[in-house]
């Protein structure tokens, strides 16, 4: 469990978090736009930057009245918005530099090594000296690195920016697995919505230097007005047991709904997130025929939520309680006659879930 | 042994050459070793008093190095304040000795050393410093794996330097070191006497050898450091 | 037995002699002898230098020491120095000072005044001849005797008054050529040594004191251009 | 016009472009995965970085085999990948830095600074040293900086990775804006497929030092396997004539059909280019009623494209010959028995247009 | 004045300070302008000769000063290569002339003007250089509003060490210079001349009033350059 309560300011820049409790593992996102004070944050968490008040990380003290524990006392796994890599070193100095002060033993280093620089697709560049490498390939070297060093915690800072989504895609789960297998709280600064939407146990939101929210990724999600939603609308987190795969298509179980998804990756009996967007669900009145869209769930509306430019978004609930957001015309919902009570079709393609 | 035979070296020279390098080697050292902490204060301190601490640390440089080593000699002699002290405490004082050129020589280049390191703390980049904070390195740690590669340039400098500045100091030495062979005669106080006693082959064959000498050393520090700094050049 | 002998530099040709021929009446006596600057040396002694025996290019300097409760013994005169005037370029065998006005000569050389006893008894001299105002432009100053016959040999300065005894030093001697100084037109350049203080039980630096007044080595002293009695 | 080809290597990447025709005015995406050479391109075409070949920049030589016209005269408006701002200058001073050498006169640069300090919400920041901004607030100053110095060309080095949604939303309409009314040709390296859809006339994908393609965006979207295509899958770029507004849809023409759409920004009498997942097309046998989706089209099955996973890309004509992805799974295509020729409906949900 | 007053400075003194801060000032500008190209090529050349013209260039401080000073006294004077030169194209020889010392101290400091300036350049960061180019800055303007401004730090080392150390040189001067009133009798010289005539009070009252001047000189120097520093610095 990480706690603290930090205060610190800049010249035109005034920071304090309040009283703040992240659970023991699981993803933490810190989100808010630029210059909210995203990065001040990890800074200050982290020692690097000295500010005022306390920080607990399971009960043992990092800061206090009395006391600041030294940065390199904290074990975090830190991953800097840029990159901040030892310039003298090549990448494999780099990575022999957390390594060796990583707690690892030595003849566990190679593996531990090989794992990231698989995945981080940094073989090639071991001897390069980092002042030549590409901005996403720095990138990728910073958490490589990070994880090498066989944190307490994980901070990362826009770890994902300079990436083409391939990489980005591959290293999400893997992200998401360190923290379940090591029970490693990460604190995750991303300005990408459908990171936090992946990725996040809980929401942070900044905002002027003042932590504005903390809730669960669900909590967030029900809130019609989240800024999580400004950018892609509403979105609906949805979470299922997976069942089995039938002509290419894998059955997510709702409780008496079955939902057709892609394949998962990992098909172990975990309950699964199912993340859909509120513009990819329409509604009917009647079960529609005829339709390529695969999934069509009776749902009853809950409320109707009015929205700027003429739309509307509907908050439906699934008969298991999951509640699910559909985002329609007002026109749509005259035409439909949409009314709180009603019970309709949810129209889902099954190509617009995803893991 | 023909190298020898033609530049033909007299064994007061050879002591004195000796005597010369072990001379800027152990300032170099010292300046370094000491001067470093220092150097880092005036960087990164936020005091007031920093740049009336800077301007007193360069003042050495100011005075004539003959007028320096005349104080010095004040100083260190056995009337003088510490020399004074040292003979009340039963210890030689230490004008005349090693010793009393070796702080001569350490306060004289005190400010080449200092300014250099001090320019090359202050250029550093932190973000990695922090970053190999995060990774578990401790001051120490860190000051040896980051710190010290960032800021080379500045410690490369002050080193050669120093190391240079004291192969050819004069004044200091002459006033406070009394040209005792073995111990203050250093190349320096040698050739010196020899174009004053008007024995010019001896001055140029010395000179040359010392140049010759020092030319070599300095080579192989500037071939290191080009090696050494390549990695950071971009 | 060891002895350091701190030995002002004009001494510099005549003394490497007669310390070989010490050593050879000596031969397990270890002499070390040191050249340099009179009032240097002086400040060294007054400061702890090891010197045991010290030989002034001047009288005050050993006195002033002994005063001061430096030095074992009287001070004892060994030598009278001359100056000349010397040129590298021209014969300055048959000129008198006042020919130093000449407008050929634009650099004339001396010793220090302030502190070389060499200096001193140029300047003495050319008051005495009555150009030291006017000359005064033309004039360069070298920091010790041996200092300002380089300035004159490399031909930085054109002409001026050195020693009689580097005059004589084959390096010179080869070129120009010299002339006397009358000894009337200054004060006499005394030259005198001291045993020093720290020296007082060591039996060397009496017994060198002593090979000093040996004719042998007046005999040397002479032949520098020293003037012995 | 851009022309060049251009040769250079680095130990152990070689970077070769061949002969390379770019338009001169209009936006060229640079896209291709991390370490594949993007900013070698821009940094070789700048002259920055020295390489063998030439280039011309509307049949003036910037590089030949004679000529090297140096950096500065090439009046090249760059955001480098990491800002690159004047370490020891507040950010008034880097934008005055460009503004000085810009040849606007000195009366319009009150002007021409205030227009994109207020885009790019600098106004607070003006006095700051630049060392102390947070990551997104560099890449605006290097954005700002970039336009205040009255470019030839724009060369932008992914310009938005560390910004927010809303002010990349807020930026990519004003890119496109001084694109058209300076006639600057721009060159955009960017991650995001989005970016590119949203952004780009053409498209040079770069893989491993080589020019792979460069291909107009239509091309490149009607390309079933464009890499583009990784993230989100494919994706359809309509063109059409905005007509007016009711109910707070957009009226779209398209030959025959209406779309509609959320009212667009800047509603003057241009065509507009309409972006369309394939995801987000459903397809029906016939005009379903009850259903919130509002828009209905008939098109005609061009081909069915296998695709992994299931999958199936459909790709559809409209009546006035632009064609139109949808994917849907392969189970749906049986169901509904779809074969080349068939004329359907395609169902988009107007709230899935984005311009 | 009454700090005049206190201190007494005679006329022969003053002019023998204004000479030697003269010496000092021409000696840092003649190094800095001239010494910056070549500690620019130093520090980007790719050159395998680099790191013996460093060498070689760090050579004039091997020498001893009065050892440099007899040397530069015979090249410079009428029989040696530059001043015998001179005199046939009817000039005057060196020695003995304002000209004369300031070659001298300027060949004396190059080392501590030339290796900060060098490292200044060396450990610039180079993006902001290549962003500056893509602005429309030529070369030039490119020196003196981002070059400069980034390397400021060896520029001002190469500053302060090469005036402190001119102020205080002594030995290339007295050999070389002849002590010559208002033209090469500068304040080291006369503070040796006291101390080697035993006028220590006047030794001491001399060195306290150029100590004291330097002293707010360099404390002017380092102050102002915390003040252009400080945005560079975090
Ligand atoms: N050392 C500093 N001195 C002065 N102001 C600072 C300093 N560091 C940060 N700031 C200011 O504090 C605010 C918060 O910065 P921070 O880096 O935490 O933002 P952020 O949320 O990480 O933004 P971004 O997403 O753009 O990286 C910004 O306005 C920034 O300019
Ligand atoms: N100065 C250099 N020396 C050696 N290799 C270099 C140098 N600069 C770049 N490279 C290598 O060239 C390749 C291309 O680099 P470039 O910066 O162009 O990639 P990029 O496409 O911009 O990638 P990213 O999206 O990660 O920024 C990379 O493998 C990089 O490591
Ligand atoms: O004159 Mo020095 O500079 O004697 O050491
Ligand atoms: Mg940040
Ligand atoms: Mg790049």
């Amino acid at each position: 469990m990480l706690e603290f309560n930090l205060q610190h300011s800049y010249p035109g820049f005034d920071f304090q978090t309040g009283d703040v409790q992240l659970p023991g593992d699981g993803i933490t996102a810190v989100f808010g736009p630029s210059g909210c004070g995203k990065t001040t944050l990890i800074k200050t968490l982290s020692g690097l930057e000295k500010a005022q008040g306390w920080v607990k990380l399971n009960n043992q003290a990092w800061q206090s009245d009395k006391l600041f524990l030294p940065v390199h006392q904290r074990r975090i796994g830190m991953v800097f918005q840029d990159a901040a890599l030892l310039p003298h070193l090549s990448v494999q100095g780099n990575l022999d530099y957390a390594l060796k002060r990583s707690g690892f033993e030595r003849a566990q280093h190679r593996a531990q090594q090989d794992r990231w620089i698989e995945l981080l697709n940094l073989g090639n560049l071991l001897n390069q000296s980092v002042l030549t490498l590409s901005g996403g390939q720095k990138q990728r070297v910073g958490i490589a690195r990070a994880l090498l060093s066989n944190p307490q915690i994980l901070m990362l800072d826009e770890p994902m920016s300079a990436l083409d989504w391939r990489t980005k895609n591959e290293l999400i789960p893997l992200i998401k697995d360190v923290s379940k297998a090591s029970k490693l709280p990460i604190l995750l600064i991303t300005h990408s919505p459908e990171e936090v939407e992946r990725l996040a146990d809980q929401v942070l939101l900044l905002n002027q230097g003042r932590v504005e929210q903390l809730e669960s990724l669900q909590q967030t999600l029900s809130r019609p007005d989240s800024p999580l939603f400004d950018e892609q609308g509403a979105v609906s987190v949805l979470i299922g047991q997976p069942g089995k795969v039938s002509d290419g298509l894998q059955q997510i179980q709702l409780g008496d709904n079955t939902l057709w998804v892609k394949p998962l990756k990992r098909a172990n009996q975990e309950p699964v997130r199912i993340r859909v967007l509120a513009r990819d669900v329409s509604l009917a009145l009647s079960d529609p025929k005829d339709l390529s869209i695969v999934n069509h769930m009776p749902v009853k509306i809950d409320e109707l939520i009015e929205q700027p430019d003429h739309r509307l978004l509907v908050r439906l609930r699934l008969d298991n309680q999951q509640h699910l957001f559909a985002e329609i015309t007002q026109q749509s919902a005259q035409r439909l006659n949409l009314q709180p009570g009603l019970v309709i079709y949810a129209l889902i393609k099954s190509v617009a879930l995803a893991e | 042994m023909e190298f020898m035979d033609f530049f033909a070296i007299t064994p007061a020279e050879l002591q004195a050459l000796w005597l010369t390098f072990k001379l800027a080697f152990y300032t170099t050292v010292i300046l370094v070793v000491f001067g470093a902490p220092l150097a880092w204060w005036l960087a990164f301190t936020e005091s007031r008093w920093e740049s009336l601490v800077s301007a007193l640390i360069a003042l050495p440089l100011v005075l004539p190095p003959t007028v320096l080593g005349f104080y010095l000699l004040i100083i260190l002699g056995p009337y003088g304040w510490v020399g004074g002290t040292m003979e009340a405490m039963g210890l030689d004082h230490l004008a005349f000795s090693f010793t009393g050129i070796l702080i001569g020589s350490v306060i004289f280049s005190l400010p080449f050393a200092i300014q250099p390191m001090r320019e090359g703390f202050a250029s550093m980049p932190r973000n990695p410093i922090h970053a190999a904070a995060t990774l578990g390195a401790g001051p120490i740690d860190r000051f040896f794996t980051v710190i010290l590669p960032l800021a080379r340039g500045g410690f490369f400098t002050a080193i050669v330097i120093s190391f240079a500045h004291t192969l050819g100091e004069f004044g200091v030495i002459a006033m406070m070191g009394g040209s005792i062979p073995g111990e203050t005669k250093v190349v320096s106080i040698a050739i010196y006497d020899y174009t004053q006693g008007m024995d010019y082959a001896a001055a140029h064959r010395l000179s040359a050898i010392l140049l010759i000498l020092s030319f070599l050393i300095l080579a192989v520090f500037y071939a290191l450091n080009r090696r050494f700094m390549a990695p950071l050049k971009l | 037995q060891k002895m350091i002998i701190a030995a002002a530099s004009d001494l510099k040709f005549a003394l490497d002699e007669i310390h070989a021929e010490y050593l050879k009446t000596y031969p397990n006596d270890q002499v070390e002898v040191i050249y340099g600057s009179s009032g240097r040396f002086s400040q060294q002694i007054e400061n702890g230098a090891p010197f045991d025996l010290f030989f002034s290019a001047s009288m005050e300097y050993p006195k002033d020491l002994q005063q001061k409760g430096f030095a074992a013994t009287e001070p004892k005169l060994y030598a009278l120095g001359r100056i000349v005037i010397w040129s590298r370029r021209h014969d300055a065998s048959q000129m008198s000072l006042n020919d130093l006005m000449e407008r050929r000569y634009r650099r004339v050389a001396i010793a220090s005044p302030d502190h070389a006893p060499y200096g001193v008894r140029a300047m003495e001299a050319l008051q005495a001849a009555g150009i030291w105002d006017e000359i005064q432009p033309k004039i360069v100053i070298g920091e010790n005797i041996a200092h300002t016959a380089q300035l004159i040999e490399f031909g930085a300065a054109n002409i001026g008054i050195i020693a009689l005894a580097l005059a004589l030093n084959p390096q010179l001697s080869r070129h120009g050529g010299y002339s006397l100084i009358p000894e009337d037109m200054h004060q006499p350049l005394e030259q005198a040594y001291i045993v020093t203080q720290r020296a007082k039980d060591n039996p060397i630096a009496f017994r060198f004191a002593e090979f000093m007044e040996q004719p042998v080595a007046k005999q040397i002293m002479e032949q520098y251009g020293f003037v012995v009695n």
